[in-house]
C-alpha cells in the first residue's frame, strides 16, 4: 500500500524519539488551577462563579458565550481565589478563573457509566457534546458541537479522524491512540453517527507504524472506517491536506471541510467525545507532552486543564541547562511564551523546550527570491511575495495574493535560507486585512 | 515652389484648423472646470514627467485624488503655486499641531524587558509576540514605527534608541500617530510644552516597577491639585493632560513625584506690565489662573511676582500689548 | 526675478536634462562624441530661443484651441531652417546628426519653454529662458559627450587624450554606455545636491 | 508582397534596433511612464495605435505632396516634411483624443489619457522620418509602424515590471527614481545587444 | 461660427508664412546642397582614380551602372563603380575606383552606420589601403582564406566590404 | 531565570541560510576550474582568481563606501566573480576580469542595494559588458589552446579538412569555438556558399566521438563551460541540495534541444545536432548555474519554467540566426530582464482555487 500525502510541505525530523515511548502518566492535580475563559475558537466563556464560591470537580464554573462558544467545568474541588487576567499558553492576557484545590476531588456527581450512549438520537449526543465543553483537541479549538451540526446544504459524508500529529516533538496523541484505540474508534462512530457520515479515516503518518498496525486489527470488523497511512511530511496534519490525502477532494479555497462534505477532529477530540457520552465527563483534562533536548525526563502527561507549565516542567525532572525558549504546541506552529506561568487548556498538544543551541537564529536576511518558500507552501500561495506586500503596507494586494488561505503551517519559514520571518510577516498582515474585509463589508 | 510650398502648408492648416474647431466643438465633453483651469495653468508639453501620463492626466488627478501639485517639471514653482491657488489652499487658520510621544522609556538604557524579541523588529509586529517584550504593557516598543512612516523626516533616533521629534520639521500630518500600535502618540498644538510622558494605566508600583525610566506615572493626583486651571485629571492610575485647557505654566512638573511630567519650557520669562501702556481694562486680571494681577479698573495694573507662574497668558490677552516678557 | 535668472535657472537649477529629464533622446543619441554634442547643442539653442521669441510675440495672436499646432508649427519652420543651414553649410555634422535634427521639433523642452515660460511672458525674458535652457542642454550633452568619448575612444573632440595603448571601452559609446552614464550622473548631482541641501 | 521583407522588419524594429534603446527615440515616455505596469501597458498600446496611424498619414503627405518623383505638384517639397509631419501627427492625435473621449470614454480611460503624451515623442515623428530615409513602401511604412509601437511597448512594459520590483528594494537613495531607471535602462540595453547582427 | 474661422485663420496665416519663409530658404541653400552633394561624391571619385579629371556616367536605361575616369587628355584611366552589402548594423557603401586593367586603385567607404570602434573602422585609411591593386575578382577575407585583413573584432564588417566589391565586380565585369 | 527567547513561529528551521547555499555553489563550480586548469593550464584559475577577488574587493568597497555592513562573507560576490571568469576565455588579458567583476558588482549588483534586488544577473551584465566593450579580447583568448587541443582529439575532423582542401574553412577552426565552427559553416551551407568538404565538417561536429569530447570538455570555450561531465556533477550538488529546483534547468535545455533539432540542421527540419547543440557553449553551465541565479528569476512555480523555455528560445535564435555564435549568456539576461514581467503574469493558483462557484 502506498502512503499518501500532499504536494508542498517539508520534512522536518520529528524529534519524537524523545517521548513516543513513554506510556501516559497522570499528573497529580496542584495546589492552584487557572482556568483560562478562552480555550477555544469564538466568543469568551462567561464565569458563573464568584471569587469565594466552594466548587466540586467537573462543576460548571462558566457558561458558553453564545452558540459559538463552550463552557468551562472544573478539574478540582476547591475554592475560586480570584478571577482575573493571567498569562495564556498564546502567549497573550487572558481572563481566567483560578481556583485553589482542596485536595478532595470531589466530583460533582458521580461519574456514570451510560452504556447505551450509542442509541442516544443525535441532537441528545450533540447536546451531551456541548454540555462536555468540547472544543478541536487538534490545536484551533473550534467547538466541536458547532462543526457537529452543519448547515442543511452541506450534508457530510465522510469524517476523518486527525491522528497524524505531524508537529516534531508531539506525541500526546500518538500514546492517546496506542493505549486508547478502541474509545478513539467509538468516538469516531458517534461522530458518524451525529453527523449521518457513511465513512471514516483515521489519518495516521507513516512514523506511527504501531498504531496503524493496532488500528488496521481492530478496525476489521468496521468496514466502513479505514485507517488512511500518510507519509511523513509536514503539515501532513493540516485538515486541507489530510483531507487531500484520504479522499483527494480539495476544500476550496477560503472555503470549509464541510464544502466537500467532509468534517475533521483531532483523535483526542473522539476519545473525549466518547467520555462525555459515556460517562457524562466534561472535558476537564488533557494528553500533552512535555519534551525537548534539554528536559530531564521527557513525559506524556495527562494533566488538569489550568495546570501551570511551571509545574509540569517540575514533574519532567526539570531542565539540563538554562531554557533559551520555551513553545507552547509544537515547535511549527507553537507560541514562545515569555515565561512558565501559562497553564495547559483544552487544546494545549505540548511543550516544547530548547536550550541556547537549538534556537534558531532568526535575524532576517533580504530575500534571495529563491522561491524556496514557493516551492514548500503546501496551500500553493507565494509566501515572499506576500510578506513583501505587507512590509511595504499593501495589504489590499496581499489579499489578492491569498493571504487569508494561508494555514500558518510555518513551512515557508522553515526552509528560507534569509530567515525571512514569513510567518510573522504573514500574521501582521492577515490582521491588517480582516480589517479591510471588515470594512469593506 | 514658394507658392506651392505656401498653398500645401495653408490647405493643411485650413484643414487641420477646420477639423480642430470642429471636432473640439462636437466633441466636446463636460468636466470639472478646475480641472480645465488647470490644465491650461499646466504647460502643456505632457512630458509625463509628473508621473502621470500627460497633462490632462495629471490635472485630473490633482482635482480628483488630490495628487501633489509640485509634480510638474517644467512648470517648476511657478505652476505648482498656481495650482495650489486653484485648488484653493485649506490652509485653517487653526493652530499648528505637532506630535508628541507621551513615553520616556523604549530606549537602549531605559527599558526593562521581559523577555528578548526575535521576532521582525517592528513595533507592529512585536505587540504580537507576547504582547511586546518590555516589561511596562504600555510603553514604547523601540522599534522605531514610528520614525520610518513619516514622511517629512521630523523624527530622529538619538544614540539611545530615543525618537525625537523636530517640532520645525512635524507638519502634523499624523502618519505616526497611526503608526505607534502602543497608542502613544498625539498631535498636540505647538504651544503647548508641558507633556504627561506615560501612559501607564498600571497600578503605582506596577507602573513604576515596569518602568525602566522610573518615570511612570502613579497616579499619585498631586498634578491634578496643582494645577491653576483643571486642566488634568486622573483615570485609571493615569493623569492626562486636557491640551484645551492647559496653559503650559509647568506647576505639574514641579510636582511630579517621578517626573512623569516633561516640562518643555526651560526658563519662563516674567511678565511686566507696561505703566505707560496699561489702560485699566481687567482683562488680563480675569484671565491670570492664579489671581496674581491686581486689577482696578482704569487703574494701572500689578503683578504679584510671588504669586505669578510666568504661563504668559496674561501678554497674549493684553489687547493693548502692555505686558512684556522680562527674563 | 532678475533678468540674469532667467538665463542661469537653466544651466543648474532647472537643468532640463538632468533635473527635468526633458528632450532625453537627442541627448543620448548625439553624444558619443564631443563634436556632436556641441553640434546638436547649438542648434537646439538657436530653435529655443527662435521659438521663444516668436511665440512670446505671438502669445495675444494664437487662440487657445489651437496653440498646440501653431506653436509646433513655429518650431518646426525654425527647425526646418536649421536643418537646411546645416545641411548647406556643414555637411558632415548634419549627416552624423542624423535624424535628430528634425526631431528636435518634438524636443519636449523646445514646446515646453514656449508652453510654459515664453507663452505668458515678455520677449527679452523668453529669449534669456531659451537661451538658459538652451546652455543647460548643451552642457548636459557636452559633459555625457565628454565622458563617453574619453571612455569610448580615447579621445576628447578628436583630440587623444589616452595613449594609444588604451584599449577603448567600446561599450561607453553603444547604447547601454550613454544610458548608464547619464544614469550615474544623475546620482551624482543628486548626491551634490542633497549635500548642499544639508548643509544649508 | 514579399513576406519575408516584412518580417525582416519588424524583428528589426521590436528587437534588434528597437526604438528606445538602440535607437534612443521616446525616451521620456520610457522613463516617465514606466512606474507602473499597467499605466506602460496602456502608454503602450496608445503608441502603438499612433504610430501605425502616423505612419500611414505621413506616408501619404509625403507622397502625393512632397515626393518629386510622386507628388501631385510635380516639385521637390522635402523640404517641408518636418513641418507637414509634426503638424500632421499633432493634429492627428488631438483629434483622436477628442473623438474616443466623446465616443468611448471607457476606451479613453484605458487608452486615451496616453495620447496627448504621444506628440511630443520623438518615437512617432522619428518613424515617420525612418520610413521615408529607408524608402518603405505603403505596407512596409505601416508595419514598421506597428513593429515600432510593439518594440516600444515591450521595452516600456519591461522596464514598468522591474520598476515595480524596484519599489521593494534598497536602492541608495540619491539613486532612486530617474538615476536608477537609466541604469537600468542600460542593463536592458547590454541585454538587447544579444539580438544585434541578428540575421535571417 | 467665429469659433471656426479665428483659430483656422490664425493656423492658416502661420502656415503660409512659414511655408514662404522656408520656401525661401530652401531656394537659398537648395543649390549649395545640391553642390555639396555633388563635390562629395565628385571627392570619393577623385579619391579611388586619383588620375582622373573628369568623369563620365555610363548607365543602364534608368540608373547610373558605373562612371567612367577620363585624364585631362580624354583617355580612360579607369573605372568607378559603387556597391552596397549589409554588414553587422547596417547598410556599408563603399565606391571602388578600378584601373583600366581592371586592378583596383582604391576604395573609400562612403556610407555606413557599424559599431564605432569596430566596425566603423572601416572607413579608415590603413584598413581601405589594403585593397589597392588587388583584383576584384577574387578578395576574401583573411578568416574565408583570402588576403584581405579584417579589422579586428569586425569580420562581419570586413566581409561586407569585401564581398560587395566581388559581387558588384562580378556583376559588371561583362560589361567594361 | 535568563530571558528567553521569543519570536514567531516556526521555531524550527532548516540547515540552511544564503552563506551556506553560495559557497556550496562555489564548490558545486570547483569540478569545472579543475577542468579547466586540466584543459587550459594554470591560466585559467590565474584568470578565475582574478575575477573573484575583484569582486569581493569591489563589493567590500563599495558596502564600505555607501555605509552599508560589509557582506562579503555571504559568498555571493564570490560566486559572481567565479561565474564572470568562466564566462571568459581562458588567454584573455589579465585586466578583463577585474574590470569585468568591478562593473558587474558595482553597475550589476550594488547599485540596486546588494543581494537580492539586481534585477539582472550580475555575472552575465558584467560579460556582456565586456563583451560590448572589448570583443576582440572577449573572443580570441583561445585560440592557440583550442589549436593544440583541436589537432590532438579533432584530429578526424581537421583530417577532413586538409584532405577536403578548402582553405577557407581550415582558417575557421583555428579561431572558433566548436559552436563558433558550426553556426558559419551552417551559414555558409545555407548560404549554398559552401563546399561538400563543409557538410562532411557539420556531421563531424554532430558525430558521437565528437560529443564525447564535448562532454568531457576536450575542446576550446570559455573557462568555465569547457567540460559538461565536471558542470554536471557541480549541478548533481545542487540539485541533490535543493538549491536549484528541475524547472528552469530542464526547461531551458529540452527548449534547446527541441528547437535545436528543428531548425539547427543543415538537411532541413527535424535534422539539427541535438546533443551537439547541448554539450556545446555554455548551455550546461549557464543553465544550472546562471539561469538559476533565484535573485534573477522568478519565483512563481510556473514562472520558473517559462523563464527555462524563454532563456532556450533565444538561445537557439541566437545560436542560429545572431551575430554571436553562443546565445546563453544574452538570453539569460533577456530573460531576467522578463522575470518581474513573468512573475506578475504567472500567479500561483492557491491549494482548492475555483473559479467564483454560485455560493
Ligand atoms: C469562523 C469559523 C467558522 C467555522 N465554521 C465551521 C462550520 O460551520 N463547520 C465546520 O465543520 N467547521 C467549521 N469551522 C472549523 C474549521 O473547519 C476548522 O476545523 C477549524 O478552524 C480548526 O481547524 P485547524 O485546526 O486546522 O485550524 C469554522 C472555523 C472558523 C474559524
Ligand atoms: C499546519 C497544521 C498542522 C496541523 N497538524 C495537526 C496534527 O498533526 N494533528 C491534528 O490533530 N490536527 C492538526 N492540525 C489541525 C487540523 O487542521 C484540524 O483543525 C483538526 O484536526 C480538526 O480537529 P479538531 O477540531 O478536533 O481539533 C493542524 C493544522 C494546521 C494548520
Ligand atoms: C556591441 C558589439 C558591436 C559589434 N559591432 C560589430 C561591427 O560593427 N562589425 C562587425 O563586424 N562585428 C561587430 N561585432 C561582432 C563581434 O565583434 C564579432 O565577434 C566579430 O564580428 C566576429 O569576430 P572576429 O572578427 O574576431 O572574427 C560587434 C559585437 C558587439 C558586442
Ligand atoms: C544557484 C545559484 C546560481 C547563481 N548564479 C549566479 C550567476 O549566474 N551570476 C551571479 O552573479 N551570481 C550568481 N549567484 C550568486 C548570487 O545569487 C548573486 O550574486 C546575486 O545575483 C547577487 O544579488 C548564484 C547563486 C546561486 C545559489
Ligand atoms: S504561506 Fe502560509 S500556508 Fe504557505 S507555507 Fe507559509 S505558513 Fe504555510
Ligand atoms: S524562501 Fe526566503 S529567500 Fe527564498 S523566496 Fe522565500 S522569502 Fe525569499
Ligand atoms: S509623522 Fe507626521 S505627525 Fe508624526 S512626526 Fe512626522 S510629520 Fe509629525
Ligand atoms: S511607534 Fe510607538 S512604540 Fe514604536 S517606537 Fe514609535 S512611539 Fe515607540
Ligand atoms: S526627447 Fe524623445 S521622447 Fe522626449
Amino acid at each position: 500500500m502506498c502512503a499518501k500525502t500532499f504536494k508542498g510541505g517539508i520534512h522536518p525530523h520529528d524529534y519524537k524519539h524523545f517521548s513516543n515511548h513513554k506510556a501516559i502518566e497522570i499528573f497529580p492535580t496542584p495546589e492552584k488551577l487557572y482556568i483560562p475563559l478562552v480555550q477555544h475558537i469564538g466568543r469568551p466563556a462567561v464565569p458563573i462563579v464568584k471569587v469565594g464560591d466552594e466548587v466540586k470537580k467537573g462543576q460548571k464554573i462558566a457558561e458558553a458565550g453564545g452558540f459559538v462558544s463552550i463552557p468551562m467545568h472544573s478539574p478540582v474541588s476547591g475554592k475560586v481565589t480570584k478571577i482575573g487576567p493571567y498569562p495564556h499558553p498564546t502567549g497573550t492576557i487572558q481572563h481566567a478563573i483560578e481556583i485553589e484545590n482542596d485536595g478532595k476531588y470531589d466530583w460533582i456527581s458521580e461519574l456514570q457509566d451510560d452504556e447505551n450512549y450509542y442509541s442516544l438520537s443525535s441532537d441528545k449526543m450533540k447536546e451531551r457534546i456541548q454540555e462536555a465543553g468540547i472544543c478541536g483537541m487538534g490545536g484551533a479549538g473550534f467547538p466541536t458541537h458547532v462543526k457537529l451540526s452543519p448547515p442543511e446544504n452541506r450534508p457530510i459524508d465522510t469524517v476523518i479522524l486527525n491522528g497524524v500529529e505531524c508537529e516534531p516533538y508531539l506525541t500526546s496523541d500518538h500514546r492517546l491512540m496506542l493505549e486508547h484505540p478502541e474509545e478513539i474508534i467509538e468516538g469516531l462512530r458517534i461522530i458518524m453517527k451525529v453527523l449521518g457520515a457513511k465513512r471514516g479515516y483515521i489519518g495516521i503518518e507513516l512514523n506511527k507504524k504501531d498504531v496503524i498496525i493496532i488500528f488496521k486489527q481492530m478496525l476489521r470488523d468496521h468496514k466502513n472506517i479505514n485507517v488512511v497511512s500518510c507519509q511523513l511530511r509536514y503539515p501532513q496534519g493540516a485538515e486541507k491536506q489530510l483531507i487531500f490525502a484520504a479522499t483527494k477532494r480539495k476544500v476550496p479555497a477560503g472555503g470549509l471541510p464541510m464544502d466537500v462534505g467532509v468534517v475533521v477532529q483531532n483523535v483526542g477530540t473522539a476519545f473525549a467525545i466518547y467520555e462525555a457520552l459515556r460517562y457524562h465527563k466534561p472535558l476537564i483534562e488533557r494528553i500533552t507532552t512535555i519534551s525537548g533536548a534539554i528536559v530531564n525526563e521527557p513525559k506524556n502527561l495527562k494533566v488538569p486543564i489550568g495546570t501551570p507549565l511551571s509545574q509540569l516542567l517540575e514533574f519532567c525532572g526539570g531542565t539540563s541547562e538554562d531554557i533559551a525558549k520555551i513553545i507552547s504546541g509544537g515547535p511549527m506552529m507553537g507560541f514562545a511564551l515569555p515565561d512558565l506561568e501559562a497553564p495547559a487548556t483544552k487544546t494545549t498538544s505540548g511543550f516544547v523546550f530548547m536550550g541556547e543551541k537549538e534556537v534558531v537564529d532568526t535575524t532576517e536576511a533580504t530575500c534571495l527570491r529563491c522561491g524556496r518558500c514557493v516551492d514548500a507552501c503546501p496551500m500553493n500561495l507565494l509566501p515572499s511575495f506576500i510578506a513583501d506586500k505587507v512590509k511595504n503596507g499593501q495589504y489590499e494586494e496581499a489579499m489578492k495574493l491569498g493571504i487569508l488561505d494561508c494555514i500558518e503551517c510555518g513551512s515557508c519559514g522553515y526552509v528560507c535560507p534569509s530567515h525571512i520571518q514569513l510567518v510573522q510577516w504573514i500574521k501582521i498582515g492577515k490582521i491588517e486585512a480582516n480589517k479591510l474585509k471588515r470594512q469593506d463589508k | 515652389m514658394l507658392l506651392v510650398s505656401i498653398i500645401v502648408l495653408s490647405v493643411l492648416g485650413i484643414l487641420f484648423g477646420i477639423a480642430l474647431s470642429f471636432a473640439s466643438k462636437v466633441f466636446h465633453v463636460e468636466i470639472d472646470p478646475k480641472i480645465e483651469q488647470i490644465e491650461e495653468v499646466l504647460p502643456g508639453v505632457n512630458c509625463g514627467a509628473c508621473g502621470y501620463p500627460g497633462c490632462a492626466a495629471y490635472a485630473e488627478a490633482l482635482v480628483v485624488s488630490g495628487a501633489d501639485p509640485t509634480l510638474c517639471a517644467p512648470g517648476g514653482d511657478n505652476v505648482a503655486a498656481k495650482i495650489a491657488k486653484i485648488m484653493g489652499t485649506k490652509a485653517s487658520k487653526k493652530e499648528r499641531k505637532i506630535a508628541v510621544i507621551h513615553c520616556q522609556s523604549g530606549g537602549i538604557d531605559n527599558t526593562k524587558i521581559k523577555f528578548e524579541n526575535k521576532g521582525i523588529a517592528t513595533c507592529q509586529a512585536a505587540i504580537l509576540l507576547s504582547n511586546g517584550q518590555n516589561a511596562c504593557t504600555y510603553g514604547c516598543l523601540g522599534y522605531n514605527d514610528c520614525y520610518r512612516v513619516c514622511p517629512f523626516d521630523a523624527i530622529s533616533i538619538d544614540e539611545n534608541n530615543m525618537r525625537i521629534i523636530d517640532e520645525d520639521k512635524c507638519t502634523g500630518c499624523g502618519k505616526c500617530v497611526e503608526a505607534c500600535p502602543r497608542d502613544l502618540i498625539e498631535l498636540v498644538p505647538i504651544s503647548k510644552k508641558v507633556h504627561i510622558q506615560c501612559m501607564s494605566h498600571d497600578k503605582g508600583k506596577d507602573a513604576k516597577a515596569n518602568c525602566g525610566n522610573n518615570t511612570a506615572c502613579i497616579g499619585c493626583g498631586l498634578c491634578v491639585k496643582k494645577c491653576p486651571v483643571n486642566a488634568i485629571t486622573l483615570e485609571n492610575n493615569l493623569a492626562t493632560i486636557n491640551y484645551e485647557k492647559c496653559v503650559s505654566c509647568g506647576l505639574c512638573a514641579t510636582v511630579c513625584p517621578t517626573k512623569a511630567i516633561e516640562d518643555r519650557i526651560i526658563i519662563r520669562p516674567q511678565p511686566i506690565i507696561i505703566e505707560e501702556n496699561c489702560i485699566g481694562c481687567t482683562i488680563c486680571a480675569k484671565k491670570c489662573p492664579v489671581g496674581a494681577i491686581d486689577g482696578k479698573v482704569k487703574k494701572v495694573h500689578k503683578i504679584d511676582e510671588e504669586k505669578c507662574i510666568r504661563c504668559g497668558i496674561c501678554i497674549d490677552v493684553c489687547p493693548k500689548k502692555a505686558i512684556e516678557a522680562k527674563s | 526675478m532678475k533678468a540674469i535668472q532667467e538665463f542661469t535657472k537653466g544651466i543648474i537649477k532647472e537643468n532640463p536634462v538632468f533635473v527635468m529629464a526633458l528632450g532625453l533622446c537627442p541627448v543620448l543619441a548625439v553624444s558619443t562624441s564631443v563634436q556632436n554634442a556641441i553640434g546638436m547643442g547649438a542648434a537646439a539653442t538657436f530653435v529655443l530661443v527662435c521659438s521663444n521669441i516668436f511665440i512670446s510675440l505671438l502669445k495675444n495672436f494664437i487662440p487657445s484651441k489651437v496653440r498646440i499646432p501653431c506653436y509646433i508649427l513655429v518650431i518646426a519652420s525654425f527647425v526646418t531652417i536649421v536643418d537646411m543651414a546645416m545641411e548647406a553649410y556643414v555637411p558632415p555634422l548634419h549627416k552624423s546628426l542624423g535624424i535628430f535634427i528634425p526631431l528636435i521639433v518634438v524636443n519636449c523642452i523646445i514646446l515646453g519653454r514656449a508652453e510654459a515660460f515664453a507663452s505668458k511672458n515678455g520677449v527679452f525674458k523668453s529669449m534669456l529662458d531659451g537661451l538658459g535652457m538652451g546652455v543647460g542642454f548643451m552642457l548636459a550633452i557636452i559633459v555625457i559627450a565628454s565622458i563617453r568619448e574619453f571612455l569610448g575612444v580615447g579621445t576628447i573632440l578628436d583630440i587623444r587624450i589616452l595613449p594609444a595603448s588604451y584599449k577603448p571601452m567600446i561599450a561607453a559609446i553603444l547604447p547601454p554606455g550613454a544610458f548608464i552614464t547619464i544614469g550615474l550622473l544623475m546620482g551624482l548631482l543628486s548626491i551634490l545636491q542633497n549635500k548642499k541641501k544639508s548643509k544649508a | 508582397m514579399d513576406f519575408s521583407t516584412l518580417f525582416i522588419i519588424i524583428i528589426g524594429s521590436i528587437f534588434v534596433n528597437n526604438f528606445v534603446i538602440h535607437r534612443f527615440l521616446g525616451l521620456c515616455p520610457y522613463i516617465g511612464v514606466s512606474k507602473k505596469m499597467d499605466s506602460a501597458f496602456g502608454m503602450g498600446m496608445a503608441v502603438i495605435f499612433v504610430m501605425t496611424m502616423a505612419s500611414t498619414i505621413t506616408w501619404l503627405i509625403y507622397t502625393f505632396f512632397l515626393n518629386k518623383a510622386t507628388s501631385i505638384f510635380g516639385i521637390d517639397l522635402t523640404f517641408l516634411r518636418t513641418i507637414a509631419f509634426i503638424l500632421s501627427i499633432a493634429v492627428l492625435v488631438q483629434f483622436v483624443e477628442m473623438v474616443i473621449k466623446k465616443a468611448a470614454p471607457e476606451l479613453y480611460k484605458a487608452l486615451g489619457i496616453y495620447l496627448p503624451l504621444i506628440t511630443t515623442n520623438c518615437a512617432v515623428l522619428g518613424v515617420s522620418l525612418l520610413n521615408i530615409n529607408e524608402n518603405y513602401n505603403f505596407i512596409e511604412s505601416i508595419v514598421n509602424g506597428a513593429a515600432a509601437g510593439v518594440g516600444f511597448t515591450l521595452v516600456l512594459v519591461l522596464m514598468a515590471g522591474i520598476r515595480e520590483r524596484l519599489e521593494y528594494s534598497k536602492v541608495p537613495k540619491s539613486m532612486k527614481g530617474m538615476p536608477i531607471s537609466f541604469i537600468v535602462a542600460g542593463c536592458m540595453a547590454l541585454a538587447f545587444l544579444g539580438f544585434s547582427g541578428m540575421k535571417f | 461660427m467665429k469659433d471656426f474661422i479665428r483659430p483656422t485663420l490664425v493656423l492658416l496665416i502661420i502656415c503660409v508664412i512659414s511655408g514662404a519663409i522656408l520656401a525661401f530658404i530652401y531656394q537659398q541653400t537648395a543649390p549649395l546642397i545640391a553642390e555639396n552633394k555633388l563635390k562629395a561624391e565628385e571627392a570619393a571619385r577623385r579619391l579611388v582614380l586619383p588620375d582622373a579629371e573628369f568623369f563620365k556616367p555610363v548607365s543602364d536605361s534608368s540608373e547610373v551602372l558605373y562612371y567612367e575616369g577620363y585624364s585631362a587628355d580624354s583617355t580612360l584611366v579607369g573605372y568607378i563603380f559603387s556597391c552596397v552589402q549589409y554588414g553587422y548594423s547596417s547598410d556599408v557603401k563603399t565606391i571602388v575606383g578600378l584601373t583600366p586593367e581592371l586592378m583596383i586603385s582604391a576604395i573609400t567607404v562612403v556610407s555606413q552606420a557599424e559599431t564605432p570602434g569596430l566596425g566603423a573602422n572601416c572607413t579608415k585609411d590603413d584598413f581601405t589601403a589594403q585593397f589597392t591593386g588587388k583584383n576584384p575578382d577574387n578578395i576574401y577575407v583573411d578568416k574565408d582564406g583570402g588576403d584581405i585583413q579584417s579589422l579586428t573584432g569586425a569580420t562581419i564588417t570586413t566581409r561586407a566590404v569585401t564581398n560587395a566589391i566581388r559581387d558588384a565586380f562580378q556583376k559588371l565585369q561583362d560589361r567594361l | 531565570m535568563n530571558l528567553v527567547n521569543v519570536s514567531s513561529s516556526p521555531h524550527l528551521h532548516e540547515q540552511v541560510n544564503v552563506r551556506r547555499v553560495m559557497w556550496t555553489v562555489v564548490i558545486a563550480l570547483l569540478p569545472a576550474l579543475i577542468a579547466a586548469y586540466l584543459f587550459f593550464g594554470w591560466r585559467s584559475i590565474l584568470i578565475t582568481i582574478l575575477g573573484v577577488v575583484a569582486a569581493v574587493g569591489t563589493e567590500a568597497l563599495v558596502q564600505f563606501l555607501t555605509k552599508r555592513p560589509i557582506t562579503i562573507s555571504d559568498g555571493s560576490a564570490v560566486v559572481t566573480g567565479m561565474l564572470l571568469a568562466f564566462n571568459l576565455p581562458p588567454l584573455t588579458p589579465w585586466w578583463i576580469p577585474v574590470v569585468g567583476s568591478i562593473f558587474a558588482i558595482t553597475i550589476g549588483k550594488q547599485i540596486f542595494g546588494g543581494l537580492g534586488y539586481n534585477p539582472v544577473n550580475p555575472a552575465l551584465l558584467g560579460r556582456a559588458f565586456l563583451m560590448a566593450s572589448w570583443p576582440i579580447q572577449m573572443t580570441t583568448g583561445w585560440a592557440t589552446k583550442l589549436a593544440n587541443a583541436g589537432v590532438a582529439t579533432v584530429s578526424g575532423l581537421k583530417q577532413t579538412l586538409i584532405t577536403g582542401g578548402n582553405a577557407q574553412l581550415q582558417n575557421l577552426i583555428t579561431s572558433a569555438t566548436p559552436l563558433n565552427l558550426a553556426q558559419q559553416i551552417r551559414g555558409d551551407i545555407v548560404a549554398g556558399t559552401a563546399g561538400d568538404s563543409a557538410r562532411t565538417i557539420f556531421h563531424q561536429l554532430s558525430s558521437l566521438d565528437y560529443i564525447k569530447e564535448l562532454f568531457w570538455g576536450n575542446i576550446g570555450g570559455c573557462i568555465g563551460e569547457v567540460s559538461a561531465a565536471a558542470l554536471i556533477l557541480g549541478a548533481a550538488i545542487l540539485v541533490y541540495k535543493h538549491y536549484i529546483e528541475w524547472r528552469i534547468p530542464i526547461g531551458y535545455i529540452g527548449t534547446v534541444a527541441f528547437l535545436s533539432w528543428m531548425v539547427g540542421g543543415i538537411d532541413g527540419l527535424f535534422s539539427g545536432p541535438i546533443l551537439f547543440h547541448i554539450f556545446s557553449g555554455g548551455l550546461i553551465l549557464g543553465a544550472f548555474f546562471m539561469a538559476t541565479d533565484m535573485v534573477t528569476s522568478p519565483v512563481t512555480k510556473n514562472g520558473r519554467l517559462i523563464f527555462g523555455i524563454g532563456c532556450g528560445l533565444l538561445t537557439v535564435v541566437i545560436r542560429t540566426w545572431g551575430g554571436y555564435p553562443e546565445g546563453v549568456s544574452y538570453s539569460i539576461l533577456i530573460m531576467n530582464i522578463a522575470t518581474p514581467l513573468i512573475d506578475k503574469l504567472t500567479p500561483q493558483k492557491t491549494f482548492g482555487y475555483r473559479k467564483k462557484s454560485n455560493k
